[in-house]
């Protein structure tokens, strides 16, 4: 690769060195903004420069407005965070009115992650948005509560997270990435079942299922009982799942959980991810994302490697 | 959706750290010029340890501001209790030490107003910090408000030295008695309250509570602070949600919470508590 | 329960207000060794008081020796850690004779964890033990690798993790504990099926799996790829698959996974555990055990409470 | 099974904290009357954090052990390079700061000997220190020993002064020539090696098995001191294991590998390494 160096030190969070592809889609650079920890980008105004981002994922968007669970919605856990937000939503018409023209114009890549109770309305929101311009891929969060089938995840079964990929295909086209829930057995089954019903892509891994007792009170500190695991405490956990089902499958990775640093990014990328996500890190650290971007521009250039050299290399042999 | 960008992430030095009570301490920064907007209610996000444990920011009103010793600029003070390991770990800095704060984060009392109402502070416990800010923006304003302090014991006393200084006599009570009056804060409450007072509350929620329906009897308008476990201080989380009262004009479900960052802290009673339901 | 207090306060590690029932076991307290964090006991001799335990399970023991994983075999992560020991042990014969005297002398109760790669193997090494005395009862540790079905653990399939049980079963009379992996979809399943199959309890959670990326080589850390993750990261998954466990059998529970404190244990009993079990803490602080039995002492005195008492609290109605 | 139940936990205080070399501190505390018998090669875990994070402990050498400067009892040193968060943690305390330590640990170098071999020490960096104590000890017992030490560079030289104080000359080489001779520690040592020595090792693998060789060559009898990851420290987790040159005695499978917490960190060269592959 031939990179003019004096030009790209100005502007290295967009260096060639740094740029992926996935789904269809272009990205700057593979450092995103991971749903649900950065809500609709500009509640971070002012603290973080977006456009220096690969991208956003936005919070969870339904068709209907959702109020989200009771609190308290939060707890804090050794290098890590429950939450039970409940995908607390504004719905998709009051997102595509009060938030997306400000994500188009600011963003280099909007994904609009998105949520459903039914086939139906997963959808109905697809099919909504898919209508709306500055949305450059859809992110369909298979974790939500499928509550036809009382209430278990559309995630944990392959059948059912394929009948929601392919029922999003049939409504859009735009780039689709499926976002897998690591509370699985085996979670090279859903990926390929994804794969196979459409998606572009997929990210991993949303959240895994934990709580916290509250001592004093004699009960689960979360209203909701039971709350999603983020933050470093998850990164092994996610590692691994990235690297299974880089083995799994042919279409590209997002790799997330527990990212706090370039380094923690290049492990994700090494096991097989073509782009990465920031949650939690966030809440900790606004500029981690930045950060990020700045440190693996470093290290391709001291390196004298590129991002897109560097996904699955830990495999040794050829993908 | 507008947006207050006033918000930043800042290295600031401190200043003075200092012991008030047996776990009460009070942390003083330099302000950062960033920050010259925060106001009383508002607070900062502090990242506590330089390791991934504790992992989260803690939030922490704005106590009060003042001329930075030095001369150049001001500071600004914490009061905190230390409850557990990320106090602990505040309380582990020296004078000198750098920490990453956000702020100014959240909305604060609504001061100067436009009416001309009498303001009466009522602070319980730790509750009183916050409301020192707003005395000092008060009496710079000319106006001296009514203070009402409740601690649980003498030596849990916080901002007594403070109030002299501005020239604000509270009016002081003790759970038992060992400073002021023994009882509740707000058992030293006039009944009924008169009509020309405007109340800004920040303690407990039971006390808060019972601030919120005293000012109701009286239909005289009265804020709280509240406080909730936190993890983004800036809207983008929505861990912080708090039971919207729901009046009318909110008919959709995604208002069924306020967020206490954003939102708040500090809210108009009305909003947050529901007397009817 | 009438307890003579000052006659308690010098015995409290055995005071009655600590004694929890399992198995067909009594425990003079609820606090265990888990099994691969303590050896066989006798390696903490000097560091910590085995005599002031609920019981110790010891290292996994297999009929043949095992040689275990290449090195490295460990690895810190934030807030734990990866293990891929590779359940290396001298086998059963050697266990027996080297270290259950010493063991049965010392602690108060012995729990001997068997593994195997085929359910042969489990029964071999069962029916061997079950004609030694000194053993309390055996922890079937049903996370092997099954080698007849390519490797996937025994404890991922609700069959043969019933199988194993079954065959253990019909070679020994010693109370059987079925110690459960936390790597999959429904652990409810999982339990139901090995309740179903004769387990007298259930030990959760072992290890969560995960990896990591040794950035300079570009490759696994561990040469094994995959290893285990234990330690306070993962407290909050083991609480939640506790409390739904506790929801789902009869047989009583042993709950792991993080414990560094009497606080945490006390989390895991309110969550549904009648023992728990301290793991990596131990390699940070070997006090660790004890440490908890003196806390749940002051917590139950404090609170005029028992463990017994205590058991599932959290459930809110009765079990 | 017989164990060696010396080893305890102690809580010790640090008597000294200084700065060696850019990133080389070497940390002085009170030896623990408990740990009286910690002998050349042993070593100690220290808890480097108060929070979880990071949650294990770890392992270094004792570099030396000398009277306490109070005049009561003795301290030990421990020289340590800063790599990770673990060492930046413990570079953070100051003398008077209390540290968790577990120790002595392991199985140190076989001194004094039967027979009446010349030893001679060979240490390569973070190598060194654990050779000071063996050196300090030889002197004690009326024995000079030879003493080569490698360094990359100049100002990464650590030791030194002890040895002075000794009465070792050692005969150093550095990577750069900037201290010593240029070059490897090893090509400063006699070919082929004089039948009457005993070598006792301890720095980067390369380095050791160059000497274990170099032995082998003489038939002399070589001592190496080994590292790998710890959680225990004591051989409950079996995380430290090392692959054993499986002599013919070791049939059984379980002896495929060695630990270095308690078989070792010191190992005859042929316990370790294996020539004849
Ligand atoms: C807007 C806001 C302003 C605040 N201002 C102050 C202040 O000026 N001075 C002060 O001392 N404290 C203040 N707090 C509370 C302060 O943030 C917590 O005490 C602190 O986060 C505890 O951290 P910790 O790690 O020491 O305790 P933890 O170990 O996290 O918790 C210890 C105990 O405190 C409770 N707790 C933890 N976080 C919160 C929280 N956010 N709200 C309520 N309870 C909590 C826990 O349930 C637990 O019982 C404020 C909180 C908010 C939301
Ligand atoms: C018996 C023994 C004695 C030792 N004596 C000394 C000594 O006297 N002085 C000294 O400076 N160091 C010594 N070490 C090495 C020391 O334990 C590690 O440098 C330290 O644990 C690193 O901790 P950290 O958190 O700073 O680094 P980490 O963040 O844990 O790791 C930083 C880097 O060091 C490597 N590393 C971490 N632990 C080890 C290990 N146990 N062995 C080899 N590489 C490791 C990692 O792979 C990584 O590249 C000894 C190790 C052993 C096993
Ligand atoms: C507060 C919070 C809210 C989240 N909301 C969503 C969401 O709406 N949709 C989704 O797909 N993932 C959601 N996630 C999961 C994150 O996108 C991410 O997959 C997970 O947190 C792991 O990454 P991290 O460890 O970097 O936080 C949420 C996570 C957090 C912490
Ligand atoms: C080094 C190591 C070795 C282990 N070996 C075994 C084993 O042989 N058999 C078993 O059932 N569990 C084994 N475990 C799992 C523990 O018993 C326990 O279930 C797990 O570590 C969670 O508890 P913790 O977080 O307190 O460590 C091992 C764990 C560790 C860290
Ligand atoms: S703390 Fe994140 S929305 Fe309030
Ligand atoms: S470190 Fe645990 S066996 Fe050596």
């Amino acid at each position: 690769m031939t990179v003019d160096v004096d030009d790209e030190e100005k502007t290295w969070w967009r260096s060639p060195l740094l740029r992926t592809s996935l789904a269809g889609l272009t990205l700057q650079n593979p450092v995103l903004a991971a749903s649900g920890t950065f809500g609709y980008g500009i509640e971070y105004g002012g603290l973080v420069d977006v456009t220096k981002l690969g991208g956003i994922c936005t919070k969870g968007v339904s068709i209907d407005p959702w109020p989200g669970n009771r609190p308290p919605r939060l707890a804090e856990t050794p290098a890590g965070m429950l939450n039970a937000i409940g995908l607390q939503n504004p719905g998709a018409a009051a997102f595509a009115e009060d938030y997306l023209s400000w994500l188009a114009e600011q963003t280099p890549a909007v994904v609009v992650n998105i949520v459903g109770r039914t086939i139906e309305e997963y959808s109905a929101v697809a099919a909504f948005l898919d209508r709306k311009a500055g949305i450059d891929a859809l992110e369909i969060n298979i974790s939500c509560p499928n509550i036809k089938k009382g209430g278990l995840s559309f995630g944990t079964d392959p059948q059912a997270a394929a009948a929601v990929v392919k029922a999003v295909r049939r409504v859009t086209s735009l780039p689709l990435i499926a976002k897998l829930t690591p509370n699985v057995t085996d979670i090279t089954q859903i990926a390929c079942a994804v794969e196979a019903a459409g998606a572009d892509a997929v990210s991993l891994i949303n959240t895994i299922t934990g709580m916290i007792i509250d001592v004093n009170r004699r009960r689960p500190l979360l209203a909701n009982v039971f709350g999603g695991l983020s933050g470093p405490a998850i990164m092994p956990v996610a590692l691994r799942m990235v690297w299974q089902v880089y083995e799994a499958v042919k279409i590209p990775i997002i790799g997330m959980g527990g990212i706090t640093s370039a380094h923690d990014a290049l492990q994700f990328i090494m096991a097989g991810a073509r782009a990465v996500a920031v949650g939690s890190a966030t809440f900790r650290r606004p500029d981690t994302m930045v950060e990020v971007v700045r440190g693996l521009y470093d290290y391709c250039r001291e390196q004298r490697t590129s991002i897109a050299a560097l996904v699955g290399v830990a495999h040794g042999g050829a993908h | 959706m507008c947006q207050d960008d006033n918000k930043r992430q800042f290295i600031t030095r401190i200043t003075s750290h200092r012991q008030l009570t047996r776990d009460i301490w009070e942390l003083r920064c330099d302000l950062p010029s960033g920050m010259l907007s925060a106001s009383p209610g508002q607070f900062v996000m502090i990242e506590v340890s330089p390791s991934l444990q504790p992992f989260l920011r803690r939030p922490f009103s704005i106590a009060y501001r003042q001329p930075a010793p030095s001369g150049k600029g001001e500071e600004f003070a914490v009061i905190y209790r230390v409850v557990g390991e990320g106090t602990r770990r505040l309380k582990s800095l020296s004078p000198g030490d750098e920490v990453n704060i956000i702020g100014p984060l959240g909305r604060g009392f609504t001061w100067p107003r436009r009416d001309d109402r009498r303001p009466v502070l009522i602070g319980g416990g730790l509750g009183v910090p916050p409301l020192l800010f707003l005395a000092q923006r008060m009496v710079a304003s000319g106006v001296v408000p009514q203070f009402f302090a409740g601690f649980t014991r003498a030596d849990q006393a916080v901002g007594l030295d403070m109030l002299s200084e501005l020239g604000v006599v509270p009016v002081v009570a003790t759970d038992d008695g060992s400073l002021g009056r023994r009882g509740l804060v707000t058992e030293l409450l006039p009944d009924p309250p008169p009509g020309d007072l405007c109340v800004y509350s920040c303690g407990p929620l039971p006390m808060l509570q019972a601030v919120a329906s005293w000012c109701r009897t009286g239909r005289i308008p009265c804020e709280v602070s509240l406080e909730n476990r936190m993890a983004c201080g800036v809207g983008a989380c929505l861990g912080c949600a708090w039971p919207a009262a729901v009046p009318e004009s909110h008919d959709r479900d995604s208002r069924r919470y306020v967020l206490i960052c954003k939102d708040g802290p500090v809210f108009a009673a009305e909003e947050v508590f529901a007397f009817d339901r």
